[in-house]
């Protein structure tokens, strides 16, 4: 059981207050955006330069000067709106921002968030990722439980270099929801057939329940 | 287990009223208030503040009035218990104020005013800035030097509402103005807690263009339509037109 | 003899290179406008938010909301843009502006300027000047030599508040042009018909000639 | 008596060549490019560097190119000493030059890159911002709190060059960019020393209202019209038509 990539986007879109503004980072958070539901008045934010990022145009209507931050050809709803880079990170660090759905190679019970490098891997680079997890309302992170190779994502501390400090609210695995409280760890809800068990066993951190 | 999620900010933004509009508003509010002198005020949205009974209201504008126009109402009530501008100029309200103590005006550069808005919305908690360096406003500052020049540290503007005027606007809040009515309102906008537009026309979602919105509606809480306004002119200046002054030289038809 | 109000601003639209962004302060500089060449692409900034300001509207094309920034009635020249007051200080206190033309109660012999407050006096408000005088490329000022009472202007030091320190590059009164130098007070150029002595004997600092 | 004045900045902007629009670059130069990724890149103006020969350059640019074009030229001729950048993604050609220490890369976080450039721009010198702090962008750096959340200093970003690309220009060099096109390069424009814009469109003078455009002409010091551009995708993403999906499932047209 546990669940899958698309039932953790289900599961995160149901984080979405309607009526919020949020930032979907690359990978699985961007899954999240089809199960917004309709009419819920969420507006996507792109920090490249978006509000009001649509679906993927229907093929042919794509235009290479409509992308979104992962650099694909993206569209823009009714009621959105273009802009340049400052404005778009005046929302972000200015606090404008309800929510941003960031993917994690680590997160400590503290709250700290390391997910743009590896100690001795290739650096792709911070983006807008520092200025997301340091400025958006409220972080929800979407990852998965362990890694391929089945190390701890949820640790004690980390030992990636941090992209901010202090900051996730929220954590959606495959196995779980957990949130980072001021105690540590704490169990919100388990995936279907996961075992609090299976979930402490791939952590190296307490859990509280 | 789901907790239990508020609505967000960025739903049914159309208020019916300017009642509804300022809803919350309270005693002691700092409120932010667009406009350059009288060019570009929120007419209805100031008035509404009257009604609502607030006082001792922290006033932040660059003029505060002119002419016993506009914001000047707001000293005639005697609501406002400080003033934050940049001008006073002719604005005898204020100086009526400002002489018998019961408002606090503090008068600060104009360039500096915009910016400490716009730091307060980009989430720039301070700032440096060569403006003010050996004046009055430069004392009791931080000053530091960066490349030879001194400069001094200026912190952000923040506000619990901003009132604000806007040509059109959708339901969503994004918001074109007009001419120099823009002014210090984008600013504005993005200080505040609270963003009431008031705009003389609400304009189907879609219908600005992505690339033509002044000010997105992220920016923007509550929108209320108004129609009329009086937009009274400050300084009328005119020039005849080209053939009218021959006209009137050689006793035509003026 | 000496300048009248318009040869001062007739003297002053020749210290506006061709191809230049200019601002000019309320009162006297404002008169500059109308001695600018045509076709000498010089933009007019005010600081409300526009550049490219033009002449006053024709009667009946008046607009409320299109005003300069001492609450006129302007109009825009082609090619002109409206913009945020945010915007309009970057251009200013960024160096953009290569000229600001204006007014003065005090100029020091070490370029301090004061314009906006006189001790005791009514306070009219700082507004745009003291961004204008720091941050401008290049400034003038325009003023009578001595005020209405025969007090000099051009003092060894400002006795009023300051709008900024060692900005002042060159001053036109109505009976000389002078240079504020790392020496002091220069004399560049004598109205019709005043003297050396006219001069010397309205300011209360040294001219160098 | 009166000196002889230099031409101002803001005359004979339009430069019939991509060779003339460059005139002065030189060994060494601090370049900024606009575009995210290949979005937005000045693609002519990128090739006529390379044409003009100069070598040593800083290079400003969120990415300095991808999947082998747009900036990834300047990388292969080894023109570039040092890059400014926040992502380096899949641009091979950068990661080699980074593993082989022959280009310095320093990697800054977007919302503060594009802030510093802004800020130079602004004539502000140093920012305090919330970004970064608790990482290794915050080391060595100021750190500072404020109403108790702590903030590090970060200092303006300037160029002798910023290249950028805009949709419309008039002659005065007022822009208007298409869609995300927008990007880095209006707060580059304002923080170079000679901004250079390639254009797809030159308008007639007041063919873009004022309140239309994005970027005024006090930014801007030289255009050149380019009508032909690449564009190239980086990752085009599609979905079907709704109607087509349905024929393709029945085996209709398509």
């Amino acid at each position: 059981m546990s669940f899958s990539k698309q039932e953790i986007a289900a599961r995160a879109a149901q984080e979405i207050a309607p009526g919020s503004v949020v930032n979907l980072g690359i990978g699985l958070p961007t899954l999240v955006a089809d199960h917004i539901p309709e009419g819920s008045d969420v507006w996507l934010q792109s920090e490249n330069g978006i509000l009001g990022m649509g679906p993927f145009p229907y093929e042919g209507d794509e235009d290479p000067q409509l992308i979104n931050a992962g650099k694909q050809t993206v569209t823009i709803v009714p009621g959105g709106s273009t802009f340049d880079s400052a404005t778009s990170f005046s929302m972000i660090r200015g606090g404008h921002v309800d929510l941003a759905i960031l993917g994690a190679m680590q997160v400590a019970q503290n709250g700290d968030l390391a997910n743009w490098a590896i100690p001795g891997g290739r650096v792709l680079g911070i983006g807008g990722a520092m200025d997301l997890a340091a400025g958006a309302r409220r972080i929800l992170v979407l990852t998965s439980h362990v890694t391929k190779k089945g190390a701890p994502k949820l640790v004690k501390e980390c030992s990636f270099p941090l992209t901010a400090a202090g900051v996730v609210a929220r954590i959606i695995t495959d196995l779980a929801v957990i949130d980072v409280t001021p105690k540590g760890f704490r169990l919100v809800e388990l995936a279907p057939g996961v075992s609090e068990e299976e979930v402490r066993a791939g952590m190296d951190a307490e859990l509280l329940a | 287990m789901t907790e239990v999620k508020n609505e967000g900010r960025h739903r049914r933004k159309l208020r019916a009223s300017v009642t509804e509009a300022l809803e919350g508003l309270s005693d002691g509010a700092r409120i932010m208030v667009g406009g350059f002198g009288l060019c570009g005020n929120a007419e209805a949205l100031i008035k509404g503040v009257l009604d609502a009974g607030v006082k001792d209201v922290t006033l932040i504008s660059n003029n505060s009035g002119n002419l016993e126009k506009g914001l000047a109402a707001w000293l005639k009530a005697d609501i406002v218990r400080r003033v934050i501008c940049t001008y006073v100029g002719n604005n005898e309200d204020l100086h009526r104020k400002m002489a018998g103590k019961s408002v606090e005006v503090e008068i600060i550069p104009q360039g500096t005013f915009v910016e400490r808005m716009r730091a307060a919305g980009a989430g720039i908690p301070a700032f440096y800035t060569p403006t003010g360096v050996g004046t009055v406003v430069a004392e009791g500052k931080e000053h530091r030097d960066f490349d030879g020049v001194t400069h001094i540290l200026e912190h952000a503007l923040r506000a619990d509402f901003a009132l604000i005027r806007a040509h059109q606007v959708d339901a969503f809040g994004n918001l074109r103005f007009w001419r120099t009515a823009r002014n210090f309102s984008p600013a504005m906008a993005t200080a505040a807690k609270t963003t009431v537009v008031e705009a003389d026309e609400v304009v189907p979602m879609g219908a600005i263009d992505p690339d033509d919105v002044h000010l997105p509606g992220i920016f923007v809480h509550r929108v209320v339509e108004v129609r009329e306004h009086e937009d009274p002119y400050e300084y009328k200046r005119t020039r005849p037109r080209p053939g009218e002054a021959a006209l009137d030289a050689t006793g035509g038809a003026r």
